[in-house]
């Protein structure tokens, strides 16, 4: 079909001895919205570098504008118009956005860069997309929505006409979402065609002209937006039908397990620094917390764990001051925390499985009499989790790194789950893992509220939050906008006060 | 599988490196089949020359042990030079000044200084790294200097033999540790650094504190989320650090010269270091490659003496393969086949 | 002590002297760093730079030809470092101390090969670096003491921290090696060839490495002596990390290292234990790196603190 | 211990006398071991060229061990006197101990150390007043620091003197350098420094750079290969040094006034023509002061010859002067602790 300006078949690619893309099929016609889903680890994002020449095929061929490509690399990809927008944005922190959206394509005078043509060029796209950003600030100092606007300027200053949004939205409040999605329109009104990768079924069906569906590495289908539903759409992802939405009992709150009163912090960004908030998590019931990444949230977990400074303020965990002890100490006075960045925090990738389920527990007996540590102990402990939380493979000899997403994070679940702390703080507890593991970790966390314990909820998801919190705390950019009760809270309101704005109910 | 290419590979390496070896000697107009011989001979053939090899290798297992411990931790010590030097200057003056104490315990005594001066020592990097995030690298090869004037200084004034050579008196005869394989140097320090190293190596696998190195070196973030204090475990893997490099003096002290003498060791710190990157990590293979150096090492001694061949090609030889070791996919010809029958094997079933 | 003849104005161009061999290794270590690359081999490639610029000088009687060869030689070395570092994936640092350890063992029998001595070799046959004389400033005796007779080398030393700025801040491909150094990746998919920019500052690096062993053996001094470098490539990778890998602020760490020894020099005249005044440039190094790390630290703290804010 | 080496010197004896076709007796062998290596245009070269004279004069068989490591010095010694050498001769002072700790376990061996004492019965050693002979450097540099006729030489009256490391000997040498620039002139001031290594030319000749500009004229050098830097600091900066162990006025014409020679060649000569001509006897020293003409200075002719008629003749008439004083022991030059006439 010559109409298709990208072509992209039979395609294999492996890492190592994971099969990423086993039979990678995707065709975009010029001008429309092609969307591309599929679960966790499914290959959307291996697919996409594939054709961004980020990776190379194993085998398979690519066509763009019907001309057959053997060698891709990203700059040969921008030669022939391709521009990408990463999961993980690609952005130098330590350069400025002007240097960042120039950067290999740089206006010269000579050998020396023409910031001032430069800027100008960018001042086009922006007046035509109605993107605002600041040249002159350096990445560190803006927000992620800022930084998004700033890769998307950068495509299209490479002169991009296909542009592919890795999981765009995943970092936008639902407000945030809707303009993007107009700049996205803009954009095909232009002739721009577009690649959309995302799990939100949701946006998929408003966005869309063309769906394609990958699972395990395999294509499955592609559809036209207005041949399918939502419902069919997941059952392909999936292969089965699932249902999210876990049954929430009457909470039944008990004493004040966390107290926090008036904290300030530091903050990574401007924006999201604490200050001066104040809540409380009872025993038996789960507070969520709402907000748009980068307001804070990362920051409030820190100091409730230990691992940064309270400036001003008081932690108390079951009547006991925490405020400034170390993460040791604060674990000891009944704190578990599932990190929210498995790969940084939660895990030790290069350590095996058992030895990261023992993290909590090491030194203690029966793991270990005095400094020596028992290997058979370890090892049923371990096995015994393993089986509990369903970890697969159920090797404790494997090493961490080699899990998939959504069995890395059982691991971490397990380990604090286990601790059976007063507390469990849960931060992204199910981010970038798939439908049935998150499914598996909605249910486990319910559980431990069910057996009385306080938990906190920090997720950017928020269907998970208004699905598991009894009560719903929004945050923006360091301050609490509101305390919902459950029955109140809906998308719409909350994604207001996650924006900043007002609403009636905020108390 | 991956075990035994590595080893494979540290075999091409070294055949590689004896190969280049041989081409630069016949280019300087030696015979290299009979340097290789009689460096051979000067590494194992006789008292005198095995003896030289394994008083080589007890400082240089020992400095290798220093820094992998460090290394544990994600910490590059490049100052068990500095640590040594003090090591040996302390022990030596427990040594000559505590005369009347009975050998054996003064023997202790002279370690156990030595290891406390070394850890000392050690935890100045080892603190300003884990509180101030000072690069290890810089301080620690800074420091060697420092560590080096320090010990020339009371090695040249209130630590002086007064004989008109920089060196301490000579310790009390019963610190020496004994000599075996006369006339070579090699001494019973030999089984004290094994004994060292194997309760090191125990210590790495089998204790909380081994798991805490690990945990950190492997990732810090990780180690602070789960209670384990980052900035203490890198202090305290340098204090181990130190210690075994403290020692590694001492033993030389006591075993080799029977005083300090100015200047007397140049660089087995960094050979220990070297030895370390070479393995990569792998603490079962230190003693190995750290007695292949040695062998090496002493084995030029040999060659120099019996061929007049110099030194320096041994050295050239051994940075030679110190290069090719440190590579990591340098011999991967039969991986990268085993890579393509695999993908034959699944475009086949496709 | 007479503190008029330690710090006099002759303490100026004296500085200026001690610090520039330190200064092209810090150069040398800046760019590469700037690249996300520790080049810790800059004392080896030196060495063996200043052993070929020596050789040639003596053959040819030419300097030019002797920097020129040393350059070349530098970048050899630096070639080696960097395809087994970045093809071959070794560890850089094992790398860089292999390097030094082949260069000492390389020039010692280069010496007994090519110039038929042992340890030191110097001759009237070698050419030096010329100095910059101009008549004119003779006439005043403090210009004189501080401006006169630079070798060209120093003057070189000082062009190559504003050009080496000049190429980072203000040139496509400084843009694009900074990215490199920083995020990889970014300029991986701004089509940037992260390799292709590495080797190429492992060459530069190779070319001022060379340029500071010519500095030594034929511009500092015409010889060359055994292990002559003596650490001053350390000492510019000490220098690049006071600076942070900006060419200036390491250019400030390189003089303060030439200041101190200067100093220094001048102190032991006055009966200082010689090992305390000569590990003075240590100590003051590991002081003002730990005091800077810790006063930004404190500054970031203070900048990054919500009290501060609204 | 030595007995399971036997082997060892016979085979390589019978390489070295395959390829020598000398008269059928068998040759003397002879092992130098350093301390350092050769090529520092001082105390080992100087060793070297009195073993090469013998090697000339007699046919000796000469080995030659050069090492910067003192774990090596111990062993080159060792396996030297293990292969058979008839006579092994350890430069430096450094070898005092390891003789003392080996020689004995070799007693058919003959074994002599340079510059400095060990006793035992096949030990013969040599030493050197080099304070004497630095007190003669001394006189000469601090008449020479006022002799403003001369280019470049101011009226002050300091003098300057650069070290290696900072080890007792060149303290001996300083001790020496002062007493006899107190003697011309006892308000002199003389500055003292040390690289703190024998091979970084680059230091001494900074060194040296900044005892100019602290005003001396003059510098002398006891620093091995450091001390290259200080004769070179003199030719560039236009002043003036003083060389030591051997004669070193002529690496730079004009800019070194003379040298303080150490005559570590002869003692070496020496002690190989002794146990040439079987006059060796062991447990003795040797103590070559300047009475045996172990230590002078150079007659300074190739200053004279750069300088012409600015050239100061009254310092060498004054430096024989107080030769003969020094000799006859009329002045007496102190020693460093640890050094001197035993
Ligand atoms: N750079 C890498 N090198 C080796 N293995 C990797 C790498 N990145 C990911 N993996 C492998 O990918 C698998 C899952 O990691 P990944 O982070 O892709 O999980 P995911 O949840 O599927 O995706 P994401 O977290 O990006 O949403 C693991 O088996 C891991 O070993
Ligand atoms: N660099 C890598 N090294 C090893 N394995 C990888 C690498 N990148 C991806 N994978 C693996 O390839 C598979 C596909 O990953 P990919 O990132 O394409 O998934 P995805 O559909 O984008 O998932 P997500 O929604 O989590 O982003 C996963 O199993 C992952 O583990
Ligand atoms: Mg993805
Ligand atoms: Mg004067």
């Amino acid at each position: 079909m010559d109409e298709y300006i990208i072509e992209m078949i039979d395609i294999t690619k492996s890492f190592g001895d994971v099969k990423a893309i086993q039979n990678g099929q995707f065709n975009l016609r010029k001008g429309e919205i092609h969307s591309l889903i599929g679960e966790n680890g499914a290959g959307k994002s291996t697919m996409m570098k594939i054709l961004y020449g980020i990776h190379q095929k194993d085998s398979g061929i690519i066509k763009i504008r019907g001309e057959e490509v053997r060698e891709l690399t990203p700059r040969v990809a921008i030669q022939y118009g391709i521009g990408m927008v990463h999961q993980e944005f690609m952005l130098v922190g330590d350069l400025t956005v002007l240097e960042n959206i120039i950067l290999g394509f740089e206006p010269r005078k000579g050998i020396v860069i023409d910031f001032d043509a430069a800027e100008k060029e960018i001042k086009k796209y922006i007046n035509t997309y109605g993107m605002d950003i600041q040249p002159n600030k350096k990445i560190n100092q803006i927000s992620v929505g800022e930084a998004q606007r700033v890769e998307i300027i950068k495509t299209l200053y490479r002169g991009a006409e296909i542009i592919i949004f890795d999981e765009p939205t995943s970092v936008l409040t639902p407000q945030e979402t809707v303009k993007f999605f107009e700049i996205l329109n803009n954009m095909k009104a232009d002739g721009k065609s577009i690649i959309f990768i995302s799990h939100k079924l949701n946006e998929v069906m408003e966005i869309s002209d063309r769906i394609t569906v990958m699972r395990q590495g395999k294509y499955v289908n592609t559809v036209n937006k207005s041949d399918t539903n939502k419902n069919e759409l997941a059952k392909m992802m999936i292969g089965r039908e699932i249902f999210l939405n876990i049954e929430k009992k009457e909470s039944n709150p008990g004493k004040k397990i966390l107290e926090v009163n008036d904290l300030w912090t530091s903050g990574e960004k401007e924006l999201s620094k604490i200050r001066g908030i104040s809540f409380d998590v009872k025993a038996g019931e789960i507070v969520g917390i709402a907000g748009v990444d980068g307001n804070g949230q990362s920051e409030l977990v820190e100091a409730l764990t230990g691992l940064r400074k309270v400036e001003r303020g008081k932690i108390t965990v079951d009547n006991v001051n925490v405020t400034n002890l170390s993460p040791l100490q604060i674990r000891e006075a009944g704190v578990a925390h599932i990190a929210e960045d498995r790969n940084t925090r939660g895990l030790n990738l290069k350590m095996n499985v058992a030895e990261n389920l023992v993290a909590l527990k090491y030194d203690k007996e029966p793991l270990a009499q005095g400094i020596v540590q028992n290997r058979k102990s370890i090892e049923s402990f371990a096995k015994q989790l393993i089986s509990t939380f369903d970890i697969r493979p159920n090797n404790p000899w494997a090493l961490a790194g080699s899990l998939s997403g959504g069995n890395a994070q059982k691991v971490v679940i397990a380990r604090e789950i286990d601790a059976d702390a007063k507390l469990l703080i849960a931060a992204q507890p199910t981010r970038g893992v798939d439908i049935g593991a998150t499914e598996y970790i909605r249910s486990k966390i319910n559980k431990v509220k069910e057996e009385g314990k306080a938990v906190l909820l920090i997720s950017a998801d928020l269907e998970e939050v208004l699905s598991l919190s009894d009560r719903i705390i929004v945050m923006y950019e360091g301050k609490i906008m509101g305390i919902l009760n459950a029955e109140e809270a809906n998308e719409e309101n909350v994604g207001i006060l996650m924006m900043g704005g007002e609403t009636e109910v905020s108390l | 599988m991956e075990q035994t290419n590595k080893y494979l590979n540290l075999l091409l390496t070294i055949l590689l490196s004896t190969i280049i070896g041989g081409l630069i000697m016949l280019f300087l107009g030696h015979n290299p089949i009979e340097a290789y011989i009689q460096l051979l001979r000067g590494a194992f053939v006789g008292k005198l020359n095995f003896g030289t090899t394994l008083q080589k290798f007890v400082p240089l297992l020992l400095t290798s042990v220093a820094f992998l411990v460090a290394s544990r931790v994600g910490v590059f010590n490049v100052g068990v030079d500095g640590e040594l030097y003090l090591g040996a200057i302390a022990a030596a003056w427990v040594g000559f000044t505590f005369t009347s104490v009975p050998g054996p315990i003064l023997i202790l005594m002279c370690l156990a200084i030595a290891v406390i001066v070394g850890a000392a020592w050690a935890y100045i990097p080892g603190s300003l790294k884990a509180y101030l995030g000072v690069n290890e690298i810089c301080v620690t090869i800074l420091m060697n200097y420092v560590a080096t004037y320090i010990t020339s200084y009371l090695v040249n004034g209130p630590l002086s033999a007064k004989t008109g050579v920089p060196q301490t008196p000579t310790i009390a005869e019963g610190a020496q540790l004994t000599k075996i394989l006369k006339p070579s140097q090699a001494n019973t320090g030999l089984f004290i650094a094994l004994a060292i190293v194997a309760i090191i190596y125990w210590i790495l696998q089998n204790t909380t504190i081994g798991y805490r190195f690990k945990s950190v070196g492997l990732n810090p973030m990780h180690a602070e989320y789960v209670g384990i204090n980052p900035k203490k475990t890198i202090i305290n893997s340098m204090l181990l650090s130190g210690a075994v490099g403290g020692l590694a003096g001492a033993i030389e002290v006591l075993g080799v010269y029977g005083y300090f003498l100015d200047g007397f060791s140049s660089g087995v710190g960094f050979d220990g270091m070297l030895v370390v990157l070479m393995v990569k990590g792998d603490m079962k293979m230190v003693p190995f490659v750290a007695f292949f150096i040695a062998a090496l090492k002493a084995g030029a001694l040999g060659m120099e003496r019996y061929t007049g061949l110099p030194k320096s090609i041994v050295d050239t030889i051994i940075a030679i393969f110190i290069i090719f070791a440190t590579m990591e996919n340098l011999f991967s010809f039969y991986k990268k086949k085993r890579i393509k029958t695999v993908q034959a094997s699944v475009s086949e079933r496709d | 002590m007479d503190l008029g003849t330690i710090f006099d104005y002759t303490l100026i161009y004296s500085t200026i002297r001690a610090s520039t061999p330190i200064l092209f290794a810090t150069l040398a270590a800046v760019i590469t760093q700037q690249g996300d690359i520790l080049n810790i081999g800059v004392e080896g490639i030196m060495l063996v730079s200043a052993f070929s610029a020596v050789l040639i000088s003596y053959l040819t009687s030419n300097w030019l030809l002797g920097i020129a060869v040393a350059m070349i030689v530098g970048v050899i070395m630096a070639m080696i470092m960097a395809v087994a570092s970045i093809k071959y994936n070794a560890d850089i640092t094992a790398i860089g101390m292999a390097i030094n350890m082949l260069a000492l063992a390389v020039t010692k029998f280069g010496i007994k090969q090519f110039l038929g001595t042992t340890g030191s070799f110097t001759d009237p046959k070698i050419a030096g670096i010329p100095r910059l004389h101009f008549g004119f400033l003779e006439k005043y005796k403090y210009l004189n003491g501080i401006f006169n007779n630079w070798s060209l080398m120093e003057v070189i030393g000082i062009l190559m921290v504003l050009a080496l700025t000049f190429v980072l801040y203000h040139t496509v491909w400084g843009l694009r090696l900074r990215s490199v150094g920083r995020l990889p990746m970014a300029a991986e998919t701004a089509g940037i060839n992260v390799k292709s920019i590495k080797y190429q500052i492992m060459a530069i690096s190779g070319l001022l490495g060379g340029l500071a062993g010519a500095h030594l053996s034929i511009g500092y001094s015409k010889m060359f002596i055994e292990n002559m470098t003596n650490g001053r490539g350390f000492m510019g990778v000490a220098a690049m990390f006071f600076g942070g890998a900006n060419p200036v602020l390491a250019w400030i760490g390189s003089l303060l290292f030439g200041l101190i020894d200067s100093i220094g020099g001048r102190l032991q005249a006055y009966g200082w234990p010689s090992q305390f005044v000569l590990m003075l440039p240590y100590i003051i190094t590991i002081l003002v790196l730990s005091v800077s790390l810790w006063r930004s630290a404190k500054r970031r703290e203070k900048m990054k603190s919500s009290l501060l804010q609204k | 211990g030595c007995s399971s080496q036997s082997s060892q010197p016979a085979d390589s004896s019978k390489e070295e006398t395959s390829g020598d076709n000398a008269a059928g007796s068998k040759k003397l062998r002879v092992a130098l071991v350093y301390s350092g290596f050769l090529g520092d245009k001082s105390f080992n070269d100087s060793a070297h060229a009195g073993a090469m004279r013998a090697v000339n004069d007699f046919g000796i068989e000469l080995k030659e061990l050069e090492s910067k490591e003192p774990a090596e010095w111990e062993s080159n010694v060792v396996a030297m006197a293990s292969e058979g050498y008839d006579l092994v001769v350890c430069v430096s002072t450094q070898f005092q101990d390891i003789l003392a700790k080996h020689a004995p376990e070799f007693p058919d061996i003959k074994f002599a150390l340079i510059d400095g004492v060990t006793k035992g019965d096949n030990i013969v050693s040599t030493t050197f007043a080099q304070n004497e002979g630095s007190f003669l450097a001394g006189a000469a540099a601090a008449m020479f620091t006022t002799k403003t006729q001369v280019p470049n030489v101011n009226a002050d009256k300091v003098i300057g003197w650069v070290g290696g490391m900072d080890i007792p000997v060149l303290h001996d040498f300083f001790v020496g350098y002062e007493q006899g620039a107190k003697y011309i002139d006892p308000d002199i001031k003389i500055l003292q420094s040390f690289a703190g290594t024998f091979n970084d030319p680059l230091k001494g000749k900074e060194l040296t750079l900044a005892q100019y500009s602290q005003g001396a004229d003059i510098v002398m050098n006891v620093a091995s290969g450091t001390g290259m830097g200080v004769l070179e600091a003199a030719k560039e900066a236009d002043k003036y040094a003083i060389g030591v162990d051997m004669n070193q006025d002529d690496v730079y014409p004009g800019h070194i006034l003379t040298s303080m020679v150490k005559r570590v060649d002869n003692a070496t000569y020496l002690v190989i023509e002794s146990v040439v001509k079987g006059t060796y006897k062991g447990n003795t020293t040797e103590y070559l002061d300047i009475n045996k003409g172990g230590v002078s200075l150079t007659d300074m002719s190739v200053m004279k010859e750069a300088l012409g008629d600015k050239f100061p003749q009254d310092i060498p008439e004054k430096i024989a002067e107080l030769e003969e004083k020094v000799k006859s022991g009329e002045i007496k030059v102190n020693a460093y602790e640890g050094f001197g006439r035993k």
